[in-house]
């Protein structure tokens, strides 16, 4: 029973950490229809970012709060310098985030001297709830998790901003002539998913360690969550992050881990064949 | 009869589109198909070719059912469809666009190793010149104004030789000049080929239809030539109620 | 300008074939600044034969396509007289053919690692398994525990090592509760930090790497492993590695090299060997054992001591040479390489990190055989 | 005074190919105003320009008296023009309500919604159904809707009845010939009757030039009309 | 028709000018002039070129041209059909691979039976990925095969890793050279004018291909594969052949690569090399054959030059001159030179907002 808890906990808490990288990634990919491949960079940053605040002496959460918005901004000037050329060629844009992310990272790689370092959490140790000890961190996590992915719907299905937002994405010539800014749109569409995944970086790090790799580490998982999910909304992405994240964290409780991390991508990869749609078919946000 | 489709339902979610609609279509009959917004016309037509998989109901087609048939078998079977929204394939040049309808038909082998460009020349230029378009042949299909596209799409229809063509609403955006010509265009394939066409323009159904269907609500609400339906009161009806 | 006594001879080449960028960058830099030491060091004493030394430095990248490249260049262009580098297994699978086969070169590899590897030409100057297992396993089961886990990265040297240490632990009558294997870059821990805690282990021998190892310590450390007196024990762990979690969460980890940088305290060769590297690299890049810093050193100064015995540079006489060289000092001790075996004996340390640092906890009774061959 | 609308010498098009020449038009106040001509005479290049969707190579577009050419459409819309475009009119993947509201962004009406299904009754069924699913005369409805929620001051529609039933077109016609009592219309149409009575004056495009103009019954009864909508 | 008429006969896919006299208005601008000219400037620059250069930078420019050749079978998919292989690597990989364990362990080094063997293997795997990518009652979208195919390589790698009879993590090393009776390719000239050979080959092949109508049916399915499916093609038949024939290419490089190298690791097989040749392919520029030849020699020339003289930044550098060159010439190096019209014969360039804008199309 209580090795069934903690189970459920360590799972569910894998599993929001992947619904965390995947909101921004999701909000670029599935939204704007651009694969971002320097998306892991992005996260990677928010890493960063927390890493510096730390080393300079500075309390965590400092770096913490910082990371999305220092993240967010440079998605908006990167928005503008590069990603813009895109929006008519995704397969460039591939490539082109491919190597942004490349500079990037080599760049993170460079002022960290290619080492893996550490950053404590700003809530530390474990909540014991009898013999069972949990994580307070990933627990700390799961609810900011929850926090902004309530708080990102919300934005996107309940305010004109969401709307605007939407309507720009899916048809700009359109939205232009329904008098609303798209530059603008498409600017703060990429910030805010870039701020996503800022945040996601920094709030992973003390779990995962600092190192030039981490981002793109998650993302290949994350590609795959949007598609599993389905392409066009905003929850699409989500849910499947949380399939996919769950996936990977339970399955090797019950079979070989090595044989378990392909067959979550084999997995993937049949569903969409047989459901091209995704989980949540272009319906709602 | 050359296209039998019976019992054809289709429902999205919640709404019923069409409910168990029939159409047949003899050889070389132009067959109308007329009804309000939102009656299921265009979504008849895609259970037809393929594009829609119908909840229920059958399709047979020159006396086979394809109501399993993918759209290219379809196609292969003789039916050839022209959407009501417009897709050409805009980065393609005209020429290559009429061509690429012209040989749709023809084995790997031929694609891979005859000279059909050569062959085929002429036809994509008479095809070309006969819808107005032959000086533009060169240029993307992107470049067409939306009337143009149409033409461009009727032609791609036609060129297939088909021996059912679908055409779902064909002169939307055409003056009635241009309506006329279409009309004209389409005259001669009688000898060869049977029509279904949608149309909202009533004059234009009744100059080159043989045959009506009307469609209200997903249901047949009358069926038969141009004159019966025009007699039939509920027909009447349904034109003065607002849609 | 160097006294050279022969200066009008040609110099002799030095090849080094190591990760300059990638993943591992940080022990591939390490490497070439222990070998720009190294030699300046040599020239600094009259160069070798009376002939200036002089460096070829190209990187691996992690990648092996372009190792295979570079190291051509070093082997075609350069024609270098020794290869030293590659730092993973499957790197110096790459380049060796390239260097010994096609290059018929001379091919010193200085990383600890899976052992067998038995090529001609090709010299070991890092680690075996039984230099690492043999003194170390029944240590641990004396300050552990009897009951082992094998938590592991799925790749030849985990695979390997395990055999080996799980003959060890069975012969000091511990036993090996489970020996599992998980891919390069698994991150989540929790299935396997469960089954550590419900079986009640006393001693893991990790060899997961980086970047799963981080987590997965982390995760051991939250589920209270050490709490409860559990022992963490890790071979490749360097002062490096100690950065990739807090103090606490590793606290006790046990680990075994051929050098620590404690020993610099007891031992005033260690120490001038490592204040030389830090004056003339004083950046991130860390002289550490776990990244084939020492074997490099080592590598080098045998190197050099069979060049002197055989006075050339051709491969043949080198190679005999080197069969049976010796060193009297290098890092953490002497070494020498056993005849016809090409694997080093270097003296072996057990050192436990206490609060970010290590402590030497024992030591091996002179050199260490490499078992090897 | 000057018109409300006032193009002068616009030359236009597309890359490098010129689609419009010297088009030279006015649209007063309030009123409607037909753009006529067969396929391809550069109708559709015309509303695009003015809304801005393309740049004007040469001539001026002023709007309200001030000199619009060189504004982005999204300040043009602000600034009171509204737009339906012949093709891809709708947000396909948003709902039918959320098309009405972005059409209602500008104008806050809260009302928004009824004020369309008042109009187009056919589109109540359909509000939570995303846009791209509905029927092509649906579409046109919600697009016309859209457009009409932004509260324009000038509304171009370019042929807002292709492939509506004639009873909703009968439904659409009324519509606007009150509209035009209050704004401005710009209405590219292929049914002649319906432009003409929507429309108090009528251009006639042929080949990007302007080749007939005048009062709509003028136009009308002009024997030159019939040529320059024959292919 | 009247006027119009042809002035030249149009030849297979259009190798020649369609002219029209000045009655009908219709005229092909002065078509295909320059690619001709590249293609024999890179054909003789790569025949001269182990006269010019150093031993080393020889075998050097061998392995550039197999992974031209590689290149070259990711262009095929891609530039042509529109088909985002991001798991080109499987089919090099497990045919370098396969060749290196028949020479391990069956002594089978004989040219003519390796790269058959090599070719094979390739196309097998790209017809049963393929097959179940491509075929199917859905039609697959462009990047649902892209993470199909990446996956497919993530996971050859995982199990190349894994799997100890396949060397595991350290792969195959000292394969013994590639023979003919009892000569033996070793690297060098030789080498290098037997793949040179066997680039322009394949290459004059594929050109043969994507001109004929073949080609323009590429085209169309490039565009709008639905579309193309109503008028009566069997798209996904035809994707599925020529993301198989690409298969084969790579399969054929692939063992060409391993013989070359003499080692195979499971790299080979995975993401990292499937990203390098798409990388190739659009630095040179997709939907012109020569493009994937360029860009695999410029990419490769340019990282190998980088990290001899910027050695500890040059993955910086290549990113940045990437982000430039994607930026500044999205369609690749080659359309410096090339004409859009030219790029992809006389089938159109890609589809461009159309992506969007059909997006409500049936
Ligand atoms: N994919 C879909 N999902 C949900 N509803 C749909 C879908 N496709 C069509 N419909 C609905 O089905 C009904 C019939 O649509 P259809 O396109 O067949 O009408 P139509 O008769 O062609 O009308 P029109 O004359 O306006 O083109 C419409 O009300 C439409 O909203
Ligand atoms: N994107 C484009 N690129 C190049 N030329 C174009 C483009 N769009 C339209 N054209 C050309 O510009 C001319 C005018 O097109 P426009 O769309 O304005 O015609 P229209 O009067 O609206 O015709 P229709 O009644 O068919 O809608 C046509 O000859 C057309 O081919
Ligand atoms: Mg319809
Ligand atoms: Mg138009």
């Amino acid at each position: 029973m209580a090795n069934a808890f903690v189970a459920a906990f360590e799972i569910l808490s894998f599993g929001a950490i992947i619904v965390l990288i995947v909101l921004g990634l999701g909000i670029i990919a599935s939204m704007m229809g651009i694969f971002n491949f320097a998306q892991g960079e992005f996260v990677l940053l928010g890493a960063y970012i927390t890493y510096l605040a730390y080393a300079k002496g500075l309390p965590i959460w400092a770096g913490m709060v910082a990371a999305p918005f220092v993240v967010g901004a440079l998605g908006f000037v990167l928005e503008a310098l590069i990603i813009r050329r895109f929006y008519a060629a995704p397969i460039v844009a591939m490539l082109g985030t491919y190597a942004l992310g490349l500079i990037i990272r080599e760049s993170v790689r460079g002022l960290i001297g290619g080492f893996y370092l550490t950053v404590p959490e700003p809530i530390g140790g474990s909540i014991d709830i009898g013999a069972m000890h949990i994580s307070a961190w990933r627990f700390t996590i799961i609810v900011i998790t929850l926090l902004v992915m309530a708080g990102c719907y919300l934005l996107l299905s309940r305010t004109n901003f969401g709307l605007r937002m939407r309507a720009t994405l899916e048809n700009p010539s359109l939205a232009r002539a329904s008098g609303i800014s798209t530059p603008l749109m498409y600017g703060a569409t990429f910030a805010f998913g870039s701020a996503l995944a800022g945040l996601a970086g920094a709030l992973i790090v003390p779990v995962f360690s600092l190192y030039a790799d981490l981002g793109l580490r998650f993302l290949i998982q994350g590609f795959v969550a949007v598609m599993v999910g389905g392409v066009g909304s905003f929850i699409g992405p989500v849910a499947g992050a949380g399939v996919i994240g769950t996936l990977s964290a339970a399955l090797p409780w019950v079979m070989a881990p090595v044989v378990a991390d392909v067959l979550v991508f084999v997995l993937a990869i049949v569903f969409i064949k047989f459901r091209p749609q995704g989980l949540i078919a272009g319906k709602g946000v | 009869m050359l296209l039998e489709a019976a019992g054809i339902t289709k429902i999205f979610g919640k709404l019923t589109a069409l409910d168990g609609a029939a159409l047949t279509v003899g050889a070389n009959e132009f067959h109308g198909l007329i009804g309000p917004n939102g009656s299921g016309k265009s979504t008849l037509m895609k259970c037809i070719a393929g594009a829609e998989v119908p909840t229920q109901g059958k399709v047979s087609f020159v006396n086979t059912d394809i109501t399993a048939f993918t759209p290219t078998e379809r196609a292969r079977a003789g039916m050839s469809l022209k959407f009501q929204i417009t897709s050409v394939l805009p980065s393609l040049t005209l020429y290559d666009n009429i061509l690429l309808a012209l040989q749709a038909q023809s084995s790997l082998v031929d694609l891979v190793f005859s000279r059909t460009r050569g062959a085929l020349h002429d036809q994509v230029m008479t095809m070309l010149t006969q819808f107005r378009l032959a000086n533009r042949a060169f240029e993307a299909a992107a470049a067409l104004s939306h009337g143009q596209q149409q033409w461009l799409e009727i032609a791609m229809a036609l060129a297939g030789k088909p021996k059912l063509l679908l055409l779902d609403e064909p002169t939307g955006g055409m003056s009635l000049e241009e309506r006329r010509v279409t009309g004209e265009l389409l005259q001669p394939i009688k000898q060869h080929c049977s029509l279904v066409i949608v149309e909202h323009d009533l004059d234009f159904i009744r100059d080159i239809c043989d045959r009506l269907t009307v469609l209200d609500q997903g249901r047949v609400l009358a069926s038969g030539t141009v004159s019966e339906i025009q007699a039939n009161k509920a027909v009447q009806e349904i034109y003065l109620r607002r849609a | 300008p160097a006294p050279w006594a022969n200066a009008a001879e040609a110099p002799i080449k030095v090849g080094i074939a190591t990760d300059l960028t990638g993943p591992i960058a940080y022990a591939g830099n390490a490497d070439a600044n222990v070998a720009k030491m190294v030699i300046k060091e040599i020239n600094a004493g009259g160069g070798l034969l009376g002939r200036p030394l002089e460096l070829y430095i190209e990187d691996t990248a992690s990648n092996e396509s372009v190792a295979v490249g570079n190291v051509r260049k070093l082997i075609q262009r350069d024609k270098v007289d020794m290869v030293l580098g590659g730092i993973t297994s499957s790197m110096r699978n790459a380049i060796k053919d390239p260097i010994v086969a096609r290059g018929k070169t001379l091919y010193i590899y200085p990383q600890l690692y899976e052992g067998k590897e038995c090529t001609p030409y090709l010299f070991c100057t890092g680690p075996t398994p039984a230099q690492q297992c043999d003194e170390f396993i029944p240590w641990l089961i004396k300050n552990g525990g009897k009951k082992f886990a094998l938590p592991s990265a799925n790749y030849v040297w985990p695979h390997t090592l395990n055999v080996y240490a799980r003959k060890v632990i069975e012969a000091n009558g511990g036993e090996v509760v489970f020996e599992e294997y998980y891919p390069l870059d698994q991150v989540d821990f929790s299935a396997t930090v469960n089954r550590i805690i419900s079986n009640k282990v006393d001693v893991v021998f990790n060899t997961v790497i980086p970047p799963g190892v981080g987590p997965f310590f982390k995760q051991l450390y939250e589920a209270g492993f050490l709490k409860n007196g559990g022992r963490l024990a890790c071979v490749y762990y360097d002062e490096n590695t100690l950065n990739i979690n807090q103090a606490a969460e590793i606290e006790g980890l046990a680990s075994c090299l051929d050098y620590f940088k404690v020993l610099t305290k007891e031992n005033p060769f260690d120490a001038k060997i490592q204040a030389a590297y830090e004056k003339d690299f004083p950046g991130n890049f860390l002289f550490a054992a776990g990244s084939a810093a020492t074997g490099t050193y080592r590598g080098l100064k045998l190197w050099e001591a069979a060049v002197k015995e055989a006075g050339k540079v051709d491969r043949e006489s080198v190679a005999a040479a080197l069969d049976h060289a010796k060193i009297a000092e290098g890092p953490g001790g002497p070494a020498e390489m056993v005849p016809g075996k090409r694997h080093c004996k270097m003296k072996m340390y057990t050192a436990v990190a206490k609060g970010g640092n290590y402590e030497i906890v024992g030591r091996s009774n002179g050199l260490v055989d490499p078992k090897e061959c | 005074m000057p018109e409300f609308l006032d193009i002068r010498h616009l030359d236009a098009g597309y890359g490098r190919s010129q689609v419009l020449f010297d088009v030279t038009l006015g649209i007063p106040w309030r009123g409607g105003v037909a753009v006529l001509g067969r396929n391809g005479a550069g109708k559709t290049t015309l509303m695009k320009t003015i809304v801005g969707e393309l740049p004007a190579w040469k001539g001026e577009v002023a709007f309200d008296g001030r000199d619009i050419s060189r504004r982005a459409t999204q300040e043009r819309v602000r600034a009171g023009i509204g737009y339906v475009p012949q093709e891809h009119s709708v947000f396909a993947r948003l709902s039918v309500r959320d098309n009405l509201a972005v059409g209602s962004l500008a104008s806050k009406k809260a009302d928004a919604v009824d004020q369309v299904l008042t109009i187009f009754p056919k589109l109540g069924q359909r509000l939570d159904q995303p846009a791209g699913t509905l029927s092509g005369g649906e579409r046109k409805m919600l697009a016309i809707g859209r457009a009409m929620l932004g509260d324009p001051k000038l509304l171009l529609l370019d042929e807002p009845t292709e492939g509506v039933w004639i009873g909703v077109i009968e439904e659409i016609t009324e519509r606007l010939i009150e509209l035009a009592k209050s704004i401005a219309v710009i209405i590219v149409e292929q049914h002649l009757d319906l432009a003409l009575r929507v429309a108090d004056y009528a251009y006639v495009l042929d080949r990007g030039r302007v080749a007939l103009q005048g009062e709509a019954g003028e136009v009308r009864g002009n024997p030159e009309l019939m040529r320059y909508l024959a292919p | 028709m009247g006027a119009v008429k042809r002035a030249i006969p149009a030849e297979i896919g259009g190798e020649a000018d369609v002219v029209m006299d000045s009655g009908g208005t219709a005229r092909r601008a002065s078509a295909r002039k320059v690619l001709p000219i590249v293609e024999g400037v890179v054909l003789v620059a790569a025949l001269l070129a182990p006269l010019l250069l150093q031993d080393y930078l020889t075998v050097f420019a061998t392995r550039v041209i197999i992974l031209a050749l590689f290149a070259l079978s990711f262009d095929l998919v891609w530039g042509y059909a529109g088909i985002m292989s991001f798991g080109q690597a499987l089919f090099f990989g497990s045919a370098g691979y396969g060749v290196a364990l028949l020479a391990r362990d069956l002594d089978i080094t004989n040219i003519f039976l390796v790269l058959p063997a090599g070719t094979i293997i390739g196309l097998t795997f790209a017809l049963l990925l393929g097959g179940f990518l491509l075929l199917g009652r859905h039609p697959s979208s462009v990047i649902f095969v892209s993470l199909g195919t990446l996956t497919g390589s993530y996971a050859a790698d995982r199990l190349a890793r894994g799997w100890y009879y396949l060397g595991g993590q350290n792969g195959i090393p000292s394969i013994a050279p590639m023979s003919l009776g009892t000569y033996e390719f070793t690297e060098g000239p030789a080498f290098y004018y037997l793949v040179l050979g066997i680039l322009v080959v394949v290459y004059l092949l594929c050109r043969f291909l994507v001109r004929s109508q073949f080609g323009l049916a590429l085209a169309g399915l490039r565009e709008n594969e639905q579309r193309i499916a109503f008028f009566g093609y069997k798209a996904q038949h035809l994707k599925a052949i020529i993301f198989t024939i690409g298969g084969g290419v790579a399969g054929l490089a692939g063992s060409l690569y391993a013989f070359h190298e003499g080692f195979v690791w499971p790299n080979m097989v995975g993401v990292v090399v499937s990203t390098q040749v798409v990388l190739y392919v659009l630095f040179g520029g997709s939907g012109t054959l020569i493009g994937a030849v360029i860009g695999a020699v410029i990419v490769e020339g340019v990282s190998f030059w980088l990290s001899d003289n910027y050695r500890d930044i040059w993955p910086i550098i290549l990113g940045l001159l990437l982000l430039l060159v994607i930026l500044f010439r999205p369609l690749g190096l080659i359309s410096f030179v090339l004409g859009e019209r030219e790029r992809v014969g006389s089938f159109g360039a890609r589809a461009k907002e159309s992506v969007k804008e059909n997006r409500d199309a049936p």
